[in-house]
C-alpha cells in the first residue's frame, strides 16, 4: 500500500491497534506505535483505559511520547511512582490486560525473536538485545498483541531463537510448559493485515487485510503457511477525526508518525 | 524438563551472602568520597557489577567512566534494562561475563555497534534472563532467600539458556521456574539526594533499585546534592535507602548526564547519537574514548568537554517532571 | 521431615486467582458508600477476612463492628499481629476459623479473656504461623505465586501446626519452609488519604498493608479523609494503594478509634481497658457489646457514646507524630 | 533480692541487658524492658545502635517508651518508615545482630513456648498469642536474648509447645532443621542470673549470679539441671549514672520501671 492519500500505513495500524483496547482495562506499553495507540484510544472511545510502564509509571497523563518506558515522560502527571516488580507482580497476578510486543521473527504460532540471528548462542550472526520484559509481558498478561512489519525475513517457519512465547510448539504447549493459562498471542498488527490464532490449532490466521493489500500479498510475504479465516475482512481505515487527534494531540512533533514500518 | 544450559556467574548460596552481611560496617559514618576514591576501594579486577536506574535513566555515568578510565578487567556485568550504561563498559573493555535481559539495545535509539560486535565475536560470556526475572533475582537476594519462583521464561530459549531450574509447587503441583539469588559484589545507583551517612532518596520510579540495594555485597552511591540527616527524619516515608546499606557517597551533580535524570535534567540527545556513531569501528571508538574518557581528569572534565553548565542548563529546562509542590 | 499438621483454609492457587482478577473491576467509578453498605455488599457469611494495620494501630473499627452488629456467621480470619480487632470479631461470635500467628495477647495490654475462652473451648479451628510466615504468604499471593520459600518456623511446633511444608532449593541444597499464597476474600484497611476511586495514601509504616491490598480478592478502604484525586498525581510517590485495588471507600473520620492512628489521634486506653474488663465473664460481654455495638445505629453512635468528638479532641491532642512541614 | 536499695530487681535487669548491646549494630526490639536497655545503651556507650520494630520503623529517635511495636511512639524521628516485610527481609538476610525475646516457659536448649499450656492443641489448658514475630526473630537475627522470670514454671524440662527455636534437640539441630547457620539464643536474662549456652552441648548455663543471689537458689528455681560456668561471675551493679538515665530519661513515667519481674 503506497504511502500516499488521506492516511499512511503507520496511521492505519495506530489506528486498528487503538481499536483493540476497551476501556477501564490496564495496558502494559511500551514505546513508539504502541503508545500512539493507546493515547489515541484514552483520546477517543477509551477515556479510562489504565496505562502501565514497565519501569514504573502507573497511570500517567501523557504529555509527549516517551523515548524510554523509565524516563519522565512516562511518568508525568502518574497516579503512582511505583517500581518494575509492583508492575511485573500484577501481571503475574492477573491484573494486566493488554501487553505489546515487537520483534525481529515471529513464526505460525506466535513465538517472537529478539535476542539473535543466527544458528550458534555463543557466536551469533547478528545480536539483538534479548527479551527485556517481552518474555514476561507475553508469558503474564492476557492477552498480547505483536506490531510487526510483514516480510519473508520476519514471519519465518521457525525462528532462531524463541525469546517470547506465543503458544509454542501448538496447542496446549503454553500450559504444558507451566505458563498461566488462558494467555498467549491474540493479534498480530503487520503492515499487510491483522492476525489472529485459530482457536484449535493455534496457527495465525488472518482476519483483515489492509486496504489496498491482497490476499496473494500476504502469502508472498509469510514464511510459513498462513491461514485466512472464512469472514476475511478489510481492515477499517481510520476517521478523519482519530487522525486529527493523531497527528494534532499524540504526535504533533510526528516521533512515531513520521516512522515507516519497514525495516 | 527443560535442563539449565546458562553459567550461573553468582553463587545463590544465603549461607556465603548472611556470613558477608554479618561482617558488613552499619557504623553511622562520613561516607562522602570523590568517584575515583570510592571506585579505587570497593570495586576490583573480576568483580560481577550491577549498576541502577534504566541504561540511559539515572545512570552513575561518573562511577561508570571511572571504571573504564582505571583499565578494569574481567568484570561481570548484570545487563538488567542496560543501554547507555553496557555501552560505556562495553565499549571500555572491562566486562568478560554478563547476565542479560537487556543490553546492545538503546531503547528507541538504535542498537550499539560495538556492543552487538563484542558479543558476536564470543568475546563475552553471556547467560539469558528476562527483566522480571532478573528483577526477581535481586528480589530473592533482598530477602535473604536462594531462589524465588516465577510464572516467566517457561517453554522459550530464553529459559534454555539461562541459569534457572524448574520446579514444581509442593501445594497444587504447578511447574514453576526457580531464579536464583544474585548478590552483586558491587552495584552503584545514582540517586537525587543523600546525606554524609549514605541514606538516599530517589525521586519518581524505583525501577529495581530497592531491591538492587539490599542485594549489593558492597553498595556506592552517586547523587545529584547532599542534605541534611535531618531532611531524613522529617520524611521518613520518602527515604529509599538507608545508611546501612550503603559503603560510599559520592556528590556529582548533573552525574546521570547524558542519560536523563527525572526531575532534574533530561538526556543529551546529540551526545548519545554520537556515542553511538563512534562505535561503527575500533579505530574511530578508540579515538572517541580517548578524547571522552581518557584525556578528561574526571566527570567535571568530561561534562565540560560536552559543553558543560550551560549544557546541562539547557538539559534541566527541558525537563517534563517538575518538583510536586509543599503539601497542604 | 515434619508433615504438615494444620488446615489449610484458604487455596494457595494462582490458576483460580488469576481468573478471578482477570474479571475485578478496573473502571474508575465513584466508589464511595456508607460502612453498613460496604460490609453488606462486599462481606458474605463464611468469607475470609483480612484486615490491615496491626491490632491497635490504624485498624478498620467501623467495619469490624459493622460486622459484628449484622451478625455474620462462619467468618475465617487472619490472625496476624491481631489484638482489638481480633477481640472486636472474637467477641461478637462471628468466627468459626482462624491463622494465628499473634491473637489472645494485646501487647503491653495483656490477653483477651474472652479470646482465650474461644480457642481453649475448642470453638475456633486454628492453624499456626509466624508474623514473617504469614505475611509472606500475602506476598506471595500478591505477586502471583502459590508460596515463597522462607526460613523461618523450621524445626518448631509452630511449623508442626502450620500448613506449611518443607522444601529443597534447588541451587544449593538448602533446606526451606514453603509458606502458600493467601488471598483473603476480602480486606479492610483503614487508611489517612483517598480519593473517590480509591486511591489511597497511608501515613507512616506500612506494616503488611502494601501486600495485603494486592493479596485480597476484595479490597475495602475506610478513610480518615477523601481528598481530590489531583493530590495523588502531585505526589505519585505517596500512593500507597491504586484504585484498581479497591472496591468500596468509606469516609470514617477517627474510624480507628478506640486504635491508634499515627498522625492523627492516640489510642483510647481507658476504653480498651474497659473492653478487656467487659470480658470477665459472658454476662457482662453480652451487656458491653449490646451497649456498644448492638444498640448503636453506626460507628458515629459508638463514637458518640465513648466521649463523641470531645474525646476525639483529647487523644488528637495526644498523638505524638507530627506531619512533616512542606519540603524546601 | 529484695526491691530495696539503691537499685530494682528490674533495673538491675536492665542495666545487664544494655551491657549486651555494642555500638553500631543492628537491634530487632520489642516493648518494654529490652527497649529501656536499647535506649539506655544509647544514651550511655552505643550513640549508633539501630532500633528497628518488627512493624517497620527504623532507627527513630524515641521520645517515650511505646505501648505497640506498630505505635506512633516507634516511628517519632525515623530514618525510615517501612514494612514489615523490609524488616523480616533484612533479618533473612543476615543484616540484624540482635533481637529479644520471652515466653511462658524455657527449656535447657534455650526453646520458647508463647503459644499454649497444656497438653492438647486443639484444647489447650491457656492459650497464649502464638509466635508473633518471636519465632521469626529467634530463627533470624545473629544474636537472640531471653529476658524472663526465674521460676520452676518457667524453667521447665520440656516446653508444652516449642512456639520459637533455641537450639531444639541440641547441637546441629538448627542447621539441620534448615535454620540459618551460627545463630541461636546467645543470653537469657533472668531475675536470678545471666546465663549462656555452652557451646558444645547447647545446654543454658549460668554466667553470672544477680548480687545477693546463691547458687541454690537457681538450681532451686530451675526445672532442669542447670549447668555453671567454671568462672562464674556476680552480675555487674547499675551504675548511679545508669540509674540517673534510666529514671530521668529512658522512663520517666515508670512505664517499665514500677513494673515487677515477678508473674
Amino acid at each position: 500500500m503506497p504511502e500516499t492519500g488521506r492516511y499512511t500505513l503507520m496511521e492505519l495500524m495506530i489506528c486498528a491497534t487503538a481499536h483493540l483496547l476497551e476501556d477501564g482495562k490496564t495496558a502494559l506499553i511500551g514505546t513508539g506505535a504502541p503508545l500512539a495507540a493507546a493515547m489515541l484510544a484514552q483520546k477517543t472511545h477509551a477515556l479510562n483505559l489504565i496505562i502501565l510502564f514497565e519501569a514504573g509509571a502507573m497511570a500517567p497523563i501523557l504529555e509527549k511520547l516517551p523515548i524510554s518506558v523509565a524516563g519522565s515522560s512516562t511518568q508525568t502527571h502518574a497516579l503512582v511512582h511505583s517500581s518494575m516488580d509492583d508492575i511485573m507482580e500484577s501481571c503475574q497476578r492477573g491484573m494486566v490486560d493488554y501487553s505489546f510486543l515487537g520483534g525481529a521473527q515471529i513464526d505460525q504460532f506466535g513465538n517472537l525473536n529478539s535476542t539473535m540471528i543466527g544458528a550458534d548462542y555463543a557466536r551469533p550472526k547478528v545480536r539483538l538485545p534479548g527479551s527485556g520484559g517481552a518474555n514476561d509481558l507475553a508469558s503474564l498478561c492476557w492477552q498480547t498483541v505483536t506490531i510487526i512489519p510483514h516480510t519473508r525475513r520476519k514471519f519465518v517457519p521457525r525462528v532462531d531463537f524463541i525469546t517470547t512465547p506465543g503458544y509454542l510448539n501448538g496447542p496446549g504447549a503454553r500450559e504444558a510448559a507451566g505458563l498461566p493459562a488462558n494467555t498467549g498471542p491474540y493479534r498480530v498488527l503487520s503492515t499487510l493485515g491483522i492476525m489472529g490464532f485459530d482457536p484449535a490449532s493455534k496457527r495465525m490466521t488472518v482476519l483483515s487485510i489492509h486496504p489496498g493489500v491482497t490476499r496473494q500479498d500476504i502469502i508472498d510475504n509469510t514464511g510459513f503457511e498462513m491461514l485466512f479465516a472464512a469472514d476475511l475482512a478489510v481492515t477499517s481505515e481510520p476517521s478523519d477525526a482519530e487522525l486529527r487527534i493523531l497527528r494534532e494531540q499524540v504526535d504533533p512533533t510526528g516521533m512515531v508518525l513520521s516512522k515507516t514500518m519497514k525495516e | 524438563m527443560v535442563e539449565p544450559g546458562g553459567e550461573l556467574f553468582q553463587s545463590p548460596d544465603v549461607e556465603a551472602a548472611r556470613a558477608f552481611f554479618r561482617t558488613k560496617s552499619r557504623a553511622m559514618t562520613d561516607k562522602r568520597m570523590t568517584v575515583p576514591e570510592a571506585v579505587k576501594r570497593f570495586v576490583h579486577d573480576g568483580d560481577y557489577l550491577a549498576i541502577g536506574g534504566f541504561g540511559s535513566v539515572r545512570i552513575p555515568t561518573a562511577a561508570l567512566h571511572e571504571i573504564v578510565r582505571r583499565r578494569y578487567r574481567n568484570l561481570g556485568f548484570c545487563g538488567h534494562s542496560s543501554t547507555h550504561d553496557f555501552q560505556i563498559l562495553a565499549d571500555g573493555g572491562v566486562l568478560d561475563r554478563c547476565d542479560i535481559s537487556y543490553i546492545v539495545g538503546l531503547e528507541m535509539r538504535g542498537l550499539s555497534p560495538h556492543g552487538r560486535r563484542l558479543v558476536e565475536s564470543g568475546a563475552l560470556r553471556t547467560t539469558e534472563w528476562s527483566n522480571a526475572g532478573l528483577g526477581w533475582r535481586y528480589k530473592a537476594a533482598a530477602m535473604g532467600l536462594p531462589f524465588l519462583p516465577a510464572r516467566v521464561m517457561l517453554g522459550t530459549d530464553t529459559e534454555r539458556f539461562s541459569a534457572a531450574r524448574e520446579i514444581t509447587d509442593p501445594f497444587t503441583g504447578q511447574k514453576l521456574l526457580a531464579v536464583p539469588a544474585l548478590f552483586p559484589d558491587v552495584a552503584i545507583i545514582h540517586v537525587h539526594q543523600a546525606d554524609i551517612y549514605g541514606n538516599a532518596q530517589i525521586e519518581g520510579i524505583h525501577i529495581v533499585d530497592r531491591d538492587l540495594a539490599r542485594a549489593a555485597k558492597r553498595l556506592l552511591i552517586t547523587c545529584e546534592r547532599i542534605i541534611p540527616t535531618e531532611e531524613f527524619r522529617r520524611h521518613p516515608e520518602r527515604t529509599t535507602l538507608p545508611y546501612w546499606l550503603v559503603d560510599a557517597v559520592c556528590e556529582v551533580p548533573g552525574g546521570s548526564y547524558p542519560a536523563e535524570m527525572p526531575f532534574e535534567y533530561t538526556s543529551d540527545e546529540p551526545h548519545l547519537a554520537a556515542w553511538v556513531a563512534a562505535e561503527k569501528d575500533e579505530t574511530s571508538l578508540q579515538a572517541f574514548l580517548e578524547r571522552q574518557i581518557f584525556t578528561t581528569r574526571d566527570f567535571a572534565g568530561y561534562l565540560a568537554l560536552n559543553g558543560g553548565e550551560a549544557r546541562l542548563a539547557e538539559l534541566r529546562a527541558a525537563e517534563p517532571l517538575q518538583r510536586p509542590e509543599p503539601r497542604g
